[in-house]
């Protein structure tokens, strides 16, 4: 074994002595050794599995099941709603009904599932043994099923949120909704969106920092480009409905009048925020289906994807534009017309992505000899429901037609269209497509195409006349109708065959339990698919060696791959260091640059998923003391986390195979940790920009009593001196990085004592300052907002003088040092977002003020 | 890597040089963004500040100035297309990156200019 | 703007069969619904062409014989670029010069009225001159038939949303902000609307009527409205009003002459009314009768309590003097 | 008031009383004495009054066929006791199993469709205080269901379910019974019969 070179040659990397870990020169062979490392645990220890596959399969079925149950109540509803003035639920059980429909729908089972998707077929498709954060996984998935199952629950209780999936407040304020509903439907989305975040960070992470070795950027399987942008969507999405929850939970359970227009707030607040969310979470569903339908595709066709480039620029262009689109939703608000017209000319233009996606899946199927098997029937008729959701879309999206049909059954069919047709029919191909790869057995072709006929013509009869019921002037969220509207017959046909589309559903839920037993075996490749995910056994390890990549269509294409991946003649053949392993890898050239050690099994993860769970549920009960326990648990188990991250590594390099050694550690830009960081920054960063954009639109919405009368305006001396604490902090994390690379640790301590007190002086002179001004919480909008702002803030300092204790504490116990120092440099970005941010907060509250008046 | 066939494209050592490279394809989307956000909150600002009932010189200048706008983004946006052209156009390899980030420019510039329909046809503050 | 798609009509219809209704966006009666009906119409036979070219592209590879060399560059540029470039660069300048009447600007002796939503029922109030409130009424707005009347639209609670389809789109009624929209019938008749924002639990039960007449009647029917109610001509009716103010009907509704609060619908003509509890029932004495005594069975959440307590002459009375309110 | 509403009830008996002994023997009497069928001793014989709104509904009440006889044999109130000489046990025993089985008599000058319509247009009120089978929305609660008007025994708990009084009491309520809470909507004759015919379609749920 001669190595050829190390892998980036570092001057930190001390190769001089560096002695590269052989595992090969003793004891069991490595295919052993990787079955040893990747063991399943027994029993139910399975909660503490965490490998990514095992997660991916848990949470599919798990947001398959919420399917149901919300399909079960659409089914109810439907059955209220097939006659006039039928009386089979009463209004407050319906409006808990379509609430609940839609927010399991939306939250329970969309995001969730297509997330699990990508959590169970990317680290095979790049070609990876795991993503990099296999416990975040596991964390994420763990809070949304049992957080799930809580909210879903509250309907046995007739406590289920009941505002409508978008709770507008005032309605869900506390004047008027005073119950604990609406607290529920919070606490759900908490779940979710505790969920989606941690996905969303591994899998940028993932995608971009374990590929197969030579997966660059432009041969990386289509799912992940798609995958990528939508994991991006969500890290800049998601905070905008993370604060609106924040700002809507800080008025219900403190006064703060975000949204009560007495006091200064403005309804519309919520409504921005909801929808810079809203809007591109139905691009958030739609992306990953269509990734899933562009990965299935080939294999069908018998041809290689026709405008792959055009695609992975599609997506692209939709993530980004989706953003423009939010004011969509409130076309009828009574914004100004041009405010409303820069949207709607925004919204066109995202149909040009999407007519670049429709017809390179129409040319792919031309450019090669269509097999008509299952999946691609539902890939069909995605393609035809989604052409028309798409096209009521451009409707919609024109400001003045949205005036008659906006929240009418038109726009109920629209989004069916859209959601039904772009996510559901794609996924239920995904289901036939990929069940063979987790249960090694086919199911059926024949009840498959009753399912999915029954499935298109249920769908299409059920909903497309609904929309001429709503441009009849059906409103949606009604629970009965007079019957000389003209809306009955509609109705009938809409109720009637909601009952086919299920009876689909139900025989694919047949099949799915049928298959296990008298599904004919899959064996390798059954679809001849062209991507990688079919090489892996998907039983722990995946691959038995990692194998390079050189096309796009790495089993079409690199004659011998599966031999060599079954032979070991790829990557990490073996476990040297005999615990789970997996390579990192360049993010644009998916060159491999590292070896990282990938936790096993543990109970951390479960354990803090079901405290966190246990503690937002049981606070939301009102249950105090359960709740404080439950946070406690949850504290212990996140700080032992991080405490178990960075771990002592020896300063080796470690054999690769294919004669390439690599290290197992690294402190910059190149490890994981860094990566997770920076994406959770850009979440943190979207975070404090929703709550400045609160502060700032309140005043466009009371320009005349904003800042209130009578109130003392900020001055600049108190900002000035937090922002010179603050900055005086960040500095000495910058020099403390520098001394800790010269092993200085004295002085090193030094600087973090110090920042730590310069941390906590900001926040003494920040709360003086606000109580010297007068402003109070409660009895302004503009208050509540300054509040909330310098709150966020005081938090940032607060988590960063804790970082500080915290390298503190591993310094003093040998835990940092000059090259295991990563734990520090991950503080000292959070530092270098949180100074100059800080500063920032304070110049536009100290300043604002004096501009408007 | 010898073993291995790689992109003549080098992965950056720098921590910045890495994100730049993962974004620069979205360049004219940032615009787009950066543009829309603009125009959408300097016509928010203006009305709440009662341009709506300002005079027909005050209202045709805000106009300009947003058509200005409008024209300087996309702009920048093609030109940005066509540097990244000339950048790419020789090196096969970097097929993938050059379509990528032409297209997107191209979209995002379609988006950038349909702005100019509004600005045109709608009344300002109705 | 544009050639007027009339020739389209028929094809419409056949595809929709009867379009009609109280209540339909398909059957305008106003010039705002009209040119949306016809934006709509360009856009259905769009959007199905569309559906029919994908429709054909996606099965023609599936059911054809054989398979034969496709131009990539055809399918991406023109499927993918052209084809939404083209048709919405015509669509979009289009649609926004759309609509645009409902926020037109008004003269100065135009009809303005305020319109105000609670949960779950319509504030009406026509404007004076001078701005101030004159005229009351609820649930239902009279307005003169081909004149363009603004609409100044507030909220009391909770968002509502206010559409008559025939005549134009809806407008939300936002706490805190005053929205404007103007409206205009171009025939007389009846034009039913309903709370198109989710407002509650009987967001539901919360229609209510345009009614356009000439501008005679109008002006007949606005002088009327403006005057105090009528005294009760029988003992019956007086007792209906000594109960009306001794039951405390007065605190939360308005009766010209008789009590001034706004907390619930004005009821100075409230005999007159085509409906009750916000298109919850017809009017009549009858209904008004079953309405006063389980309003909370019948329309279950609304601010009215039920009044049980009452003897039946009693809950004859007050039903009989109601509905002399004309 | 209550107390005029009792004399108009006692009037009513008296007249019911005099009428009831025009009833002759000869009526009985056949070609062959024997009765054909219980539908027969119906027409012939209880028909005079409990048809032309002197005796009370009796068709459709869904008594046990003995219940008939012993009424027949023992008498009620007005109506007089009849012998076996009148009527033998056979013909007895068809009559009682005829009347349980016979529909509800709808003897009433009206349309139950049009009295449907008239219930169902909303305009009257009706259903915002009863909840009546054929309306779903609204049912009301203030009065009582009318589910089996056809079957009850008294109209507002104190007039005879007659179709005469019903209609009269449709047209008028507060004339009849002076207590109620049912306002006079302004039905004519006409309606308040087509209304009255209506409601006697509506049989008690678990009825004959």
């Amino acid at each position: 074994m001669t190595l050829t070179r190390d892998a980036y040659g570092k001057e930190t990397l001390p190769l001089g002595s560096a002695r590269v870990l052989h595992p090969q020169s003793s004891g069991p062979d490595g295919l052993e050794r990787l079955a040893v490392a990747w063991a399943l645990p027994r029993r139910f220890a399975f909660v503490t599995e965490v490998n990514n596959t095992h997660i991916g399969v848990l949470y599919i079925a798990t947001g398959f099941l919420f399917f149901l149950g919300a399909g079960v109540l659409a089914l109810l509803m439907r059955i209220q709603l097939a006659y006039p003035g039928l009386a089979f639920l009463d209004a407050d059980t319906y409006n808990q009904f379509f609430t609940m429909h839609g927010t399991v729908m939306m939250f329970l089972f969309a995001v969730p599932i297509v997330e699990a998707f990508a959590v169970l077929l990317l680290p095979s498709l790049l070609g990876t043994r795991d993503m990099p954060f296999p416990r975040l996984s596991a964390l994420g998935y763990w809070a949304y099923a049992i957080g799930g199952t809580l909210v879903f629950s509250s309907l046995f209780f007739g406590i289920a949120p009941d505002g409508g999936w978008f709770m507008y407040p005032p309605l869900t304020g506390p004047k008027f909704s005073p119950g604990i509903n609406t607290d529920v439907w919070v606490l759900g989305l908490g779940f979710v969106e505790i969920s989606a975040v941690a996905a969303a960070v591994e899998l940028i992470v993932g995608i971009l920092k374990t590929r197969a070795p030579g997966m660059t950027l432009g041969r990386m399987p289509i799912f992940a480009w798609y995958m990528l942008v939508t994991a991006g969507m969500i890290m800049i999405g998601m905070p905008a409905v993370i604060a609106a929850d924040i700002l809507l939970e800080l008025e219900r359970a403190f006064g703060m009048p975000f949204y009560d227009a007495t006091k200064g707030g403005d309804p519309l607040l919520w409504q921005h925020l909801f929808w810079l969310f809203g809007h591109p979470e139905v691009y958030i569903i739609f992306l990953p289906a269509a990734g899933m339908v562009s990965m299935m595709l080939p294999s069908f066709a018998r041809a290689k994807l026709v405008g792959y480039n055009w695609l992975a620029l599609a997506a692209i262009s939709v993530g980004f534009l989706s953003f423009g689109l939010w004011v969509h939703h409130m076309f009828t608000t009574g914004l100004p017309l041009l405010s409303l017209a820069f949207f709607s000319a925004a919204s066109s233009a995202i149909a040009i992505p999407m007519g670049i996606q429709v017809f390179a899946w129409i040319a792919t199927l031309w450019d090669g000899k269509p097999v008509l098997r299952v999946p691609l029937l539902f890939i069909l008729g995605f393609l035809f429901i989604f052409t028309i959701g798409g096209l009521t879309g451009v409707m919609v999206a024109s400001v003045p037609y949205d005036w008659q049909v906006h929240d009418t059954y038109f726009v109920v069919a629209h989004f069916h269209y859209v959601l039904i047709g772009g996510m559901v029919f794609p996924l239920f191909a995904a289901f036939y497509y990929w069940t063979p790869l987790i249960t090694g057995r086919m199911l059926s072709e024949r009840l498959g195409r009753w399912a999915f006929w029954l499935m298109f013509v249920g769908f299409n009869a059920a909903f497309l006349p609904m929309h001429i019921t709503g441009l009849r002037g059906m409103p949606r969220r009604i629970y009965t109708y007079s019957g000389e509207l003209g809306w009955n017959w509609l109705n009938v046909i809409s109720s009637a065959f909601s009952f086919v589309f299920a009876a689909g559903v139900l025989i694919f839920v047949v099949d799915i339990i049928r298959h296990r037993r008298v599904g004919r075996k899959a064996g390798y490749n059954p679809w001849q698919a062209p991507s990688l995910e079919w090489l892996s056994n998907q039983v722990g390890h995946g691959f038995r060696s990692i194998m390079p990549i050189r096309s796009r269509y790495p089993v079409w294409e690199q004659p011998g791959l599966k031999e060599d991946e079954v032979a070991g003649r790829g990557f990490l053949p073996d476990a040297p260091t005999r615990e789970r392993e997996a390579l990192v890898t360049g993010p644009i050239t998916g060159e491999p640059e590292q070896i990282i050690r990938l936790p096993g099994p543990g109970w951390t993860a479960f354990l803090a998923a079901t405290a966190t769970a246990a503690g937002l549920a049981a606070g939301t009960l009102g249950l105090t003391t359960i709740a404080m326990i439950a946070g406690a648990v949850a504290a212990v188990a996140y700080l032992y986390w991080l405490w178990s991250t960075d771990r002592a590594l020896p300063r080796q390099l470690a054999d690769a195979g294919r004669g390439v050694a690599l290290p197992l550690y690294s402190n910059d830009s190149q490890s994981v940790g860094w990566w997770g960081m920076v994406v959770l920054l850009i979440s943190d960063a979207a975070v404090v920009a929703s709550f400045a954009f609160a502060y700032l639109f309140l005043w466009t919405a009371r320009p005349a009593i904003w800042p209130p009368a009578g109130l003392q305006l900020p001055g600049f001396l108190e900002p000035a001196l937090i922002s010179a604490a603050v900055a005086v902090a960040w500095v000495l994390f910058e020099v403390a990085d520098r001394l800790n690379q010269r092993d200085r640790r004295l002085a090193t301590s030094f600087c973090f004592i110090v920042s730590v007190v310069l941390a906590g002086g900001a926040i003494v002179i920040g709360w003086s300052w606000l109580h010297g001004l007068g402003i109070e919480a409660t009895r302004h909008s503009y208050g509540a907002a300054v509040w909330t702002l310098l709150g966020t803030m005081a938090l940032h300092l607060a988590i960063g003088a804790g970082m500080a204790l915290w390298c503190l504490l591993r310094l003093g116990l040998g835990m940092i040092d000059s090259w295991r120092c990563l734990t520090l440099r991950i503080c000292l970005l959070w530092w270098r977002f949180t100074a100059p941010v800080t500063a920032l907060v304070l110049l536009m509250i100290a300043g604002f003020p004096h501009v408007v008046s | 890597m010898s073993s291995l066939e790689l992109d003549n494209e080098i992965e950056p050592r720098s921590e910045m040089g890495t994100l730049h490279r993962l974004l620069d394809p979205a360049f004219g989307f940032f615009v787009w963004a950066a543009h829309f956000l603009v125009v959408y909150i300097m016509t928010a600002v203006a009305c709440v500040l009662g341009l709506g009932a300002a005079g027909e010189g005050v209202r045709t200048t805000f106009l300009t100035v947003l058509l200005a706008l409008t024209v300087a983004a996309a702009a920048i946006v093609l030109l940005h297309a066509v540097w990244r052209y000339r950048q790419h156009r020789d090196l096969p390899e970097q097929r993938f990156r050059m379509v990528v980030t032409i297209g997107n420019d191209g979209i995002a510039t379609v988006g950038i200019v349909w702005q100019l329909f509004p600005i045109l046809l709608v009344p300002v503050c109705a | 703007m544009g050639r007027d798609p009339r020739w389209l009509l028929p094809l419409i219809a056949l595809s929709l069969g009867g379009c009609g209704g109280p209540q339909s966006a398909l059957d305008p009666a106003g010039p705002s619904a009209a040119s949306l009906h016809r934006l709509g119409i360009i856009m259905y036979v769009g959007a199905a062409l569309v559906t029919l070219l994908v429709t054909v592209l996606m099965l023609v590879p599936i059911l054809r014989p054989r398979e034969r060399p496709v131009n990539r560059r055809l399918f991406l540029w023109g499927g993918g670029v052209a084809l939404p470039l083209l048709t919405l660069t015509a669509l979009v300048p289009y649609v926004m010069t759309v609509g645009h009447e409902t926020r037109a600007a008004t003269t100065s002796n135009q009809v303005s009225v305020d319109v105000t939503g609670y949960v779950y029922w319509w504030d009406v109030a026509y404007r004076r001159p001078d701005g101030s409130r004159g005229a009351a009424s609820a649930n239902e707005l009279h307005i003169p038939v081909g004149e363009p009347i603004e609409l100044f639209l507030h909220a009391n609670d909770v968002i509502h949303s206010l559409w008559v389809p025939s005549l134009a789109g809806k407008t939300d009624m936002i706490p805190g902000r005053v929205n404007r929209m103007v409206i205009q019938a171009d025939r007389p008749g009846i034009y039913r609307g309903q709370c198109a924002e989710y407002c509650g639990l009987q967001h539901t039960l919360m229609a209510f009527d345009v009614i356009a007449l000439p501008r005679a009647e109008f002006d007949t029917w606005l002088a009327g409205a403006a005057q105090p109610a009528r005294e009760p001509a029988t003992p019956e009716l007086r007792q209906g009003r000594d109960l009306f103010v001794r039951l405390g009907c007065g605190v939360c509704h308005a009766v010209r002459g008789v009590s001034e609060a706004r907390l619930g619908p004005d009821l100075t003509q409230v005999g007159s009314r085509r409906t009750l509890g916000a298109g919850t029932l017809p009017g009549g004495v009858g209904n008004i009768a079953g309405w006063t005594a389980s309003a909370q069975h019948l329309k279950p959440g609304n601010a009215m309590p039920s009044y049980d307590q009452l003897e039946g002459p009693q809950l004859r009375a007050l039903a009989a003097y109601l509905e002399s309110l004309q | 008031m209550r107390q005029r509403g009792r004399l108009h009830g006692q009037a009513l008996c008296v007249a019911a009383f005099s009428l009831l002994s025009t009833i002759p023997g000869p009526v009985i009497a056949q070609s062959d004495g024997r009765w054909k069928s219980g539908e027969e001793v119906y027409v012939k014989v209880c028909g005079r009054c409990h048809e032309s709104g002197v005796g009370r509904v009796i068709k459709g009440r869904a008594f046990p066929p003995q219940a008939y006889g012993a009424f027949v044999r023992h008498g009620h109130l007005a109506m007089p006791s009849f012998r076996s000489s009148e009527i033998d046990d056979r013909a007895l025993q068809a009559l009682g199993e005829f009347l349980a089985r016979a529909p509800i008599s709808t003897q009433v000058d009206g349309d139950a469709e049009r009295g449907f319509a008239l219930v169902a247009s909303g305009a009257y009120g009706c259903a915002a205080c009863h909840a009546i089978p054929d309306i779903r929305f609204p049912k009301g609660n203030v009065g009582p269901p009318l589910i089996g008007m056809a079957g009850r025994s008294l109209i507002a708990g104190q007039l005879p379910n007659r179709p005469d009084v019903l209609a009269a009491f449709l047209r008028n309520p507060p004339a009849l019974a002076p207590q109620t809470g049912m306002p006079n909507v302004g039905l004519s004759l006409e309606q308040a019969r087509d209304i009255a015919a209506y409601l006697y379609t509506l049989e008690a749920p678990n009825g004959p």
